[in-house]
């Protein structure tokens, strides 16, 4: 594809992985959450297949295909089951920051990413580069997200975001990582996910939800 | 996406209309089509209220024929009254008429608001309707059935 | 006859007389200022030296088109307000002492931006602090004014001691006490110098503009003086505040590093959101008055802020189109705030009330005020038709044009104070629409605003001019062009030497593409909603003849007064979504019959809005300098040879340092 | 500009007030397809607005000049707007009066004379409308203002006709994420603005959920239809607006011929009925929102356009 197209495709993959952590961010229902991530991942996943058809390069793709299996439909499916088996849980319960001032604090860490990245981007101005500050803001987003919320759920969601934004600025500053380390790092996280199943499982047998301000009483 | 299908199952769920009856009354503004009501109880079992809700619902859906209810008399043509006029009512609905602007129409909806009902020459009602402002347009049953009161509506639009 | 007692009403006097004696002064010390400022601009730089009036250095004044553009605006608001004092004095039988002060304080004004030199700049602004002091404290009587006058008192002279170290450490670096002097040397001064110099001349200058968190005192003493004095310190003596920030720091101390304008910005922005959250949750008239004030020198000083850091980072066109709107929006805030005040000032005269909840119904009692009051918010809330508009859009302009490759203090400060800029005018119109749709329209909610008279001419006619200079700024801002050219000229440091925006008929922004017309779009708008006027006439003659009619009442039979939103029921939306920064206290208590907890016998709702960076960040000041006053009572024992050591050791020390 | 351009601007104000009830008839009209009805049809708005003027005009007592003039300042202002923005063709004669920011303004001072009117009756519904409304506008000025900005930042314009001839000149700009985060940022704000779900229920007939129709319930005959129709003219003017800045293809140049004209028609037409059916068909799926979650729509918006600034910024920075 051309130059344009190319540049102009990567953007959007980087604008719709960054607006769909900012989603997040905003709505509360746990399974339009777990939508949202896999819309993400699907972004993060169009990202190196671009790079691949730009480069002509099949490694590259193949790592996008298994990106696209593992971020936007294994995890994804993963996380939906939990969220079918959590009873009256379906919503995120109030967070320890309220919406209005969490969508304003995810306001001030992209700027704030958009400005600690322009030293790499001044570095080697390309198209991939100019949108890792995008990747990085979701990276803040997403620590953002593992704090402030309180369903273990929402956790291994904000976990998740940290992986993808990690793997997007990868791919974007050096066009993608070795094949074997990107599949570890993805199974990696899919481990994860798989024992914080277990995990929250647990935990609604031992307190009866998922609220983590409950492991408070684990203490004594 | 459950929606979508939803939508497409029912799809149109409207009573078939029957043909326009002839109009008796000529439209306020000579505007056919073109009726906004104010809606006013003055005394009413809710039984009229019901139907009138129904009359609006998509199933008869009454906006077709170009009547819809509006939060405010100033923005009215028309004043939809239910039931008996009690003495606490009277005055509200004198002026609730005097608050719709010229020219206007006045509907009652019910027996009670035609001819008092089985309330007639109760000690706590003034009477029918008819007795405190004037009515045009009559609708007669206990409660009416919404066919009945979208075909007293379309006798005013006229469509 | 004895002086009489300040403020009180003193009823063997010809008050009649001596208001137009004093009224005229002020008219005429401000005509003067004003041919003076004018003919500066136009003309040459004056300088004036008078050796013997004060010994050593001798009293010097030297006005450049600088400070004429100060000096001209502080004229032209002194004729409004000596014609308005006339009617107002007289009615409120002023006592003697104010209406002597009142143009003394002019007279000080006037000469602070004329000054020449360190020392004559710091001896006039000791006579306008002190002047105005003395008028606030006019109606002593009152408590609240008791205690806004010591409040600002304390203030005021803790911002000079500030100035008077920053004047004074500047001249001793500067070598010299005129500011030509110190312009000379100024290249020279170590960085350390400028740093103190700028700081310490922030905290003066920003106390007197009422930037935060230095604004306490503004809104406490501007209500509370009598209201031609208001107009005069909101529309005037805030301006010195930005000038001294103008002439010491962007024009002496030259272009400071990168920080300085970003630290303007930032202040400015704080302010500017501040003041206009206050003002719009505000239920006193004059008090909305007073933190849109606060707002206002917000914005300008964001601007400066601008114009430095843009010409700091090499775009002097976008820096002189920050400087032009700063400059423009003081002068159009000059007009719209002493219009608002003197309005404010005859509504207060007319009903003995200031409290928006109390007020209403003002627009048939007195039409004329009310249309003047409605021009002042016109221009205050920065809509099109409004004083404000032209130098807003300016603001937005230089804002959105700054370069934005590879700079990323620009790129991160622009964005953020255009959502602060918007925020403020958006609740700016949020803050005007209350104070005239509750103040002025609907129905009196008490029997005093009922009773409400128009008033008179004399006090219309202050208004008038100032309502005329409001629509000058409206539509035809072009005639201030030539003025700015000649001011922005003056501060090469500021883009000066860039060509500054041209406020033709349509202002033009030269080097970015952006234009606007703010007389034609009027003259547009005017001729659309006439044409939507006819459109409305459409088959007029099958519409019954129109009628009057009771309120729609939802059937009940009349509504009373006390049924119409008020000021704070009006503002309880944006209070409860600005919760986290206002912090108000509010507390409901039911009362329940003693038969059952069914029955709710009557609820009361009581809110209550402090200052919250008073609550926080004046509270433990106060606190530590009592203790302070502690621990020093403790040295004074009263023993006259303690003293005598004390002097004795002081002695000693200056001989050791002296050496 | 020419002749034509001026003719061109005429024929937007024209096909505004002829267009815009049945714009909201329209949506009326999907929505109620939508809901399994047959609906009154997508002249209904103008059946009723005829009707209203031929009504009796009716001066609630006590009330002022205020509420007298302000359905024509609405109507004035919108109808100025109509002529300014690009909506056939670029050659607007008042395109050099008024920019992006002139726009916004004259779109606020219409909301401050329905605000105004509303307090001007001194009915609690009254005032109870105009403290709302005032509310949400103040809460939307930042978004709007950020999104003009980054609007602006690839043609260093913020004139209209600038930023739509770039947008043609270089239609890759169309689908960077500052330009798509901006789109979304500004059909929220407008959803805000004219008062449509999930911000305020334009068919409700409770006052305490009201906010527009609050503010206009003493308004009766052809002042009502005045309101009525400004509302309308506001929401297709708005929509109008938005289509031509992200989509301006169609639209006929600075100095136009009558071909280019008619084109400019088509094209607006069809765009602004693909935009307005999509809204109605997204509120049938959407209730009204509590009148304190509204901030967080504004606030989220308030973000996507400080995004988008940000966004165009880094992008703007390499071509």
């Amino acid at each position: 594809m051309t130059q344009t197209t190319y540049t102009g495709a990567l953007d959007l993959a980087a604008g719709a992985f960054l607006l769909a952590a900012v989603l997040i961010v905003w709505r509360r229902e746990l399974r339009a959450i777990v939508r949202l991530l896999a819309w993400q991942g699907t972004a993060l996943a169009a990202i190196p297949l671009i790079e691949g058809v730009q480069q002509r390069d099949a490694a590259l793709i193949t790592v996008g295909v298994i990106v696209l299996l593992l971020k936007a439909l294994a995890l994804p499916v993963l996380l939906g089951r939990v969220v079918g088996t959590e009873v009256g849980e379906r919503r995120e319960s109030t967070p320890l920051v309220n919406t209005t001032a969490s969508l304003l604090i995810t306001a001030g860490l992209t700027v704030l990413a958009y400005a600690v990245t322009r030293p790499i981007i001044a570095l080697d101005p390309t198209a991939a580069t100019r949108a890792v500050p995008a990747s990085f803001a979701v990276i803040l987003i997403a620590i953002f997200v593992m704090v402030s919320r309180r369903r273990a759920l929402s956790q291994a969601v904000g976990f998740l975001m940290l992986d993808n934004g990690i793997a997007a600025t990868a791919f974007l500053i050096t066009a993608g990582v070795p094949l074997i380390v990107e599949l570890g790092a993805s199974l990696d996280a899919l481990f994860a996910v798989l024992v914080l199943g277990v995990l929250t499982g647990r935990m609604r047998r031992a307190f009866g939800d998922t609220d983590l301000d409950q492991l408070r009483e684990l203490r004594d | 996406m459950s929606w979508l299908a939803k939508i497409r199952r029912v799809g149109r769920m409207v009573e078939p209309a029957g043909e326009a009856p002839e109009v008796t009354v000529a439209p306020p503004t000579g505007v056919t089509g073109s009726l906004q009501l104010r809606h006013v109880d003055s005394g009413s079992c809710n039984g009229c209220e019901l139907e009138i809700a129904g009359a609006f619902s998509p199933v008869y859906d009454a906006e077709r024929f170009g009547a819809r209810l509006v939060a405010s008399p100033r923005h009215a043509d028309a004043v939809l009254a239910t039931g008996v006029v009690t003495h606490n009512m009277r005055q509200p609905l004198l002026n609730t008429l005097n608050a719709v602007p010229e020219p206007r129409l006045v509907i009652a909806v019910g027996d009670c608001a035609c001819n008092g009902g089985v309330f007639t020459k109760g000690y706590g009602v003034v009477g029918p309707v008819g007795d405190v402002i004037p009515v045009d347009v009559h609708v007669p049953g206990c409660p009416p059935t919404p066919p009945q009161i979208i075909a007293a509506l379309r006798t005013v639009t006229g469509r | 006859m004895l002086p009489a007692p300040v403020g009180g009403p003193v009823p063997e006097r010809h008050v009649g007389a001596e208001a137009a004696l004093s009224g005229g002064l002020t008219s005429l010390l401000g005509a003067a200022g004003l041919a003076l400022g004018l003919s500066v601009i136009f003309g040459d730089p004056r300088h004036l030296r008078i050796g013997w009036l004060l010994p050593l250095v001798g009293v010097s004044f030297d006005l450049d088109p600088l400070g004429g553009v100060f000096v001209a605006a502080t004229g032209a608001v002194s004729v409004a307000v000596g014609v308005y004092s006339v009617g107002y004095a007289k009615r409120g039988r002023w006592a003697r002492l104010p209406m002597v002060t009142l143009p003394l304080f002019v007279a000080g004004l006037l000469l602070v931006p004329a000054a020449g030199s360190v020392t004559t700049f710091l001896l006039s602004w000791e006579l306008m602090a002190a002047t105005s002091l003395v008028l606030v404290l006019s109606e002593h009587r009152r408590d609240a004014v008791r205690s806004a006058g010591a409040f600002y008192a304390v203030m005021t002279q803790l911002g000079f001691v500030a100035i008077l170290l920053a004047l004074v450490i500047l001249a001793a670096a500067g070598g010299g006490d005129t500011f030509a002097t110190i312009a000379a040397h100024a290249p020279g001064l170590t960085s350390g110098t400028r740093t103190t110099v700028f700081l310490l001349t922030l905290v003066g200058f920003g106390s007197k503009a009422g930037l935060l968190p230095l604004h306490a005192w503004l809104p406490k003493a501007h209500p509370e003086a009598p209201s031609p004095v208001s107009a005069l310190m909101s529309a005037a003596m805030v301006n010195m505040g930005i000038y001294g920030i103008i002439r010491i720091d962007l024009q002496l101390l030259g272009p400071g590093p990168h920080w300085w304008g970003l630290t303007l910005m930032i202040f400015g922005a704080l302010s500017a959101v501040f003041g206009v959250l206050q003002a719009s949750v505000a239920t006193d008239l004059k008090q909305l008055l007073a933190y849109s004030t606060t707002e206002n020198m917000g914005l300008v000083t964001l601007a400066l802020g601008a114009a430095a850091l843009l010409s700091s980072s090499g775009a002097p066109a976008v820096a002189a189109i920050a400087m032009t709107a700063a400059l423009l929006h003081l002068l159009s805030h000059a007009a719209f705030k002493s219009l608002g005040f003197l309005a404010a000032g005859s509504v207060l005269s007319a009903t003995g009330l200031r409290d928006l909840d109390k007020l209403g119904g003002l627009a048939r009692r007195m039409p004329a005020t009310t249309v003047l009051f409605g021009i002042a918010a016109l221009g205050a809330s920065g809509l099109p038709l409004g004083a404000g508009f032209a130098s807003e859009w300016l603001l937005f302009q230089s804002l959105i044009h700054s370069p934005h490759d590879s700079n990323t203090v620009l790129a991160l400060a622009m964005p953020l104070s255009v959502g602060a800029v918007a925020l403020t005018t958006g609740l700016g119109i949020a803050a005007m629409v209350k104070a005239f749709g509750v103040g002025f329209l609907a129905r009196p909610r008490t029997a005093a605003a009922g009773a409400a008279r128009e008033a008179p001419a004399s006090m219309l006619a202050g208004m008038s001019l100032a309502a005329a200079a409001c629509t000058v700024f409206a539509v035809a801002p072009v005639l201030l062009g030539p003025t700015l050219r000649h001011v922005l000229g003056e501060l090469p440091t500021l883009g000066g030497s860039a060509e500054g925006p041209a406020l033709g008929t349509i202002l033009r922004l030269p080097g970015v593409a952006g234009s606007i017309s703010p007389g034609l779009l009027a003259a547009a708008l005017v001729i659309a909603i006439l044409l939507a006027v006819g459109i409305a006439r459409w088959s007029t003659r099958h519409r019954p003849p129109a009628t009057e009619t009771a309120l729609w009442a939802c059937g009940a039979d009349a509504l009373g007064p006390r049924m119409q939103y008020t000021a704070t029921s009006f503002a309880e939306p944006l209070q409860r979504v600005f919760d986290d920064i206002l912090r108000p206290d509010t507390d409901v208590e039911i009362t329940h019959f003693a038969e059952s907890q069914y029955l709710v016998e009557k609820v009361t709702y009581r809110t209550r809005l402090d200052d919250p960076v008073e609550q926080r960040f004046y509270t433990p000041v106060v606190r530590a300098v009592r203790m302070w006053a502690q621990l020093v009572r403790r040295a004074h024992n009263g023993s006259i040879h303690l003293y005598l050591t004390y002097g004795a050791l002081w002695m000693l020390i200056v001989l050791l340092v002296a050496k | 500009m020419s002749a034509l351009g001026g003719a061109a601007a005429a024929l937007q104000v024209v096909g505004v007030l002829a267009g815009a009830p049945l714009v909201v008839g329209g949506m009326r009209q999907v929505r109620a397809r939508l809901e399994g009805r047959t609906g009154g049809g997508i002249a209904q708005p103008w059946r009723d607005l005829r009707k209203q003027l031929r009504k009796q005009q009716i001066t609630p007592r006590g009330t002022t000049v205020v509420f007298a003039l302000a359905p024509a300042v609405v109507a004035g202002s919108t109808l100025l707007i109509a002529a300014i923005v690009p909506l056939i063709a670029l050659g607007s004669p008042l395109d050099s009066v008024a920019d992006l920011f002139g726009v916004v303004g004259l779109l606020f001072l219409g909301t401050v004379a329905l605000t105004l009117a509303g307090l001007d009756t001194g009915t609690a519904f009254g005032g109870m409308g105009s403290s709302r409304e005032i509310t949400i506008a103040a809460l939307v000025e930042p978004t709007i203002l950020l999104a003009v900005f980054a609007l602006s930042v690839p043609g260093h314009s913020a004139n209209l006709a600038a930023i739509v001839t770039g947008t043609t000149h270089n239609p890759g700009q169309v689908l960077t994420p500052g330009s798509l985060l901006a789109f979304v940022a500004l059909i929220i704000v407008i959803i805000a603005e004219t008062g449509r779900l999930p911000v305020d229920n334009p068919t409700t007939h409770l006052e305490l959920t009201m906010i527009h129709e609050a503010m206009i319930l003493e308004y009766a005959g052809p002042k009502l239809a005045l309101v009525e129709w400004a509302s309308a003219m506001r929401l297709t003017v708005l929509l109008a607006l938005v289509a031509n800045l992200f989509l301006p293809w169609g639209i006929a140049g600075a100095d136009p011929s009558l071909l280019t004209i008619v084109l400019g028609v088509a094209a607006i037409t069809i765009k602004v009925v693909v935009l307005a059916s999509l809204l109605a068909a997204g509120e049938v799926f959407i209730a009204k929102l509590r009148l304190f979650r509204v901030p967080e729509l504004l606030a989220g918006s308030f973000l996507l356009a400080l995004l988008a600034v940000t966004a165009s910024y880094v992008l703007a920075a390499s071509n």
